[in-house]
């Protein structure tokens, strides 16, 4: 199996939460656990928020959901500024500060994460959770 | 569904407050701006009562490190009371679990 | 305000309840009442269902939530056989049948319906709910 | 969600079922293959408690037409229960209020 779901969303925050009932649904009909549900829902709102807040997009971004037998795929395009992932710090978890704890999360949270991006060129966060 | 602030309770040197709903991008600023007004007044430790708290992610943990950064100065915490899994998984990942009070 | 989500979703019957669940959350955000989403959620259903059943699509279709002030607009998008509407009948209610109810549903439940379909060429079924 | 039949009673003349969940275009053929097994023993009346039915479509109000069309020529009835208003209303609009029996 292999299915694709498509969704464009408006830059703004409080179309956020139609991403979230997406994955919910998505991987619900997958039959993965209430808990990796959750996790999932603030996985994919953290690369969302990013988009919102960070990338200066125009208008729309664009999430694919690809589902496959083992696993489920997010991918979050935006065609937004990008940014420097070489100048990317992971938080000091001793020092906690009010922000960049986002990627962080997506990390921790996911099985496989993976970013593209580039200075001006839009961002791609991909992330994976298995079945 | 949104998130709303059900109960404050100010009693002594803590207050206690009650989040209902999903704290994120569109409602971070209620719980930051309600807790910045109960500060302002007087520094007291913080206790979030997280039972109806069906959603957190780093904006709204963002808030709470920015409040107890005010706080810490003077010797008060916050705590987090009934949260439920998911939530406490996010705050043992990001290290929260160690400078908040988790019961 | 105007402001557009797209949804592609392959053309599967276990990939509906995304649509339901779009419509769901977009009108809730609306403030829409519900009972009213209940019945976005049939008609949009109704249009989903008749893409996977009577187009012959290949592989997906588009749904187009146009969120306004005044408004909600649905508009579901298919690139198959299309039909021609001029031989389309109203069901009898006095004679019930097993099928034939689908797009009298919609144009019951919304406050307007348009369809737009050529033999061979597609179908576009547009729905609107004012709030 | 999905669909669940979750009670089966025959009874005489009369079998009543209780449908839960979604009656939609992924589900309908569970409800159509248990109410024609139902139907194959022997014609009876059908009473199907809907007050956890929390949705239905054209493609379930089909099934329910072709259930009926199968045990009119016997003169039994469906009978449909504790519908939810937007199911009711579903009903209404299509004319089924007329040909089954609504309580
Ligand atoms: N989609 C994006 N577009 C542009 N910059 C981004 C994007 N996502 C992340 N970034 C950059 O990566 C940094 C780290 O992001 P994150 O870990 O989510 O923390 P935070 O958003 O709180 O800063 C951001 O501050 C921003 O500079
Ligand atoms: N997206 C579509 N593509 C092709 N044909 C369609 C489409 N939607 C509707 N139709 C045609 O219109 C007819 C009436 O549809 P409808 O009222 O939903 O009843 P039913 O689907 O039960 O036949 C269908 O039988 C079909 O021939």
């Amino acid at each position: 199996m292999n299915e694709k779901i498509n969704l464009k969303l408006p830059c703004k925050p409080e179309f956020i939460n139609v991403a979230r009932m997406n994955i919910s649904v998505i991987a619900n009909n997958m039959k993965m656990d209430y808990e990796v549900i959750q996790d999932l829902k603030v996985a994919i709102s953290e690369a969302c928020n990013n988009v919102i807040i960070h990338s200066d997009s125009e208008s729309h971004y664009e999430i694919d959901f690809i589902v496959k037998r083992e696993k489920l795929v997010v991918e979050i395009n935006d065609f937004g500024n990008g940014f420097d992932f070489g100048n990317y710090n992971e938080p000091d978890l001793e020092n906690p500060k009010e922000s960049g704890l986002g990627l962080f999360i997506i990390d921790s949270l996911m099985d496989e994460f993976e970013i593209e991006t580039k200075n001006g060129n839009g961002t791609k966060i991909r992330m994976i959770k298995n079945v | 569904m949104s998130l709303e602030i059900t109960e404050i309770i100010e009693k002594d040197d803590i207050c206690k407050i009650s989040i209902v709903g999903e704290m994120d991008i569109n409602s971070y600023l209620i719980v930051k701006e309600k807790l910045d007004e109960i500060l302002e007044n007087k520094i007291v430790n913080i206790e979030i009562n997280c039972e109806n708290l069906s959603y957190i992610d780093s904006t709204g943990i963002g808030v709470l490190i920015g409040i107890l950064k005010k706080i810490k100065k003077e010797e008060k915490q916050i705590s987090i009371v009934n949260a439920k899994n998911n939530i406490k998984r996010l705050f043992n990942i990001t290290g929260l679990d160690k400078i908040f009070v988790i019961k």
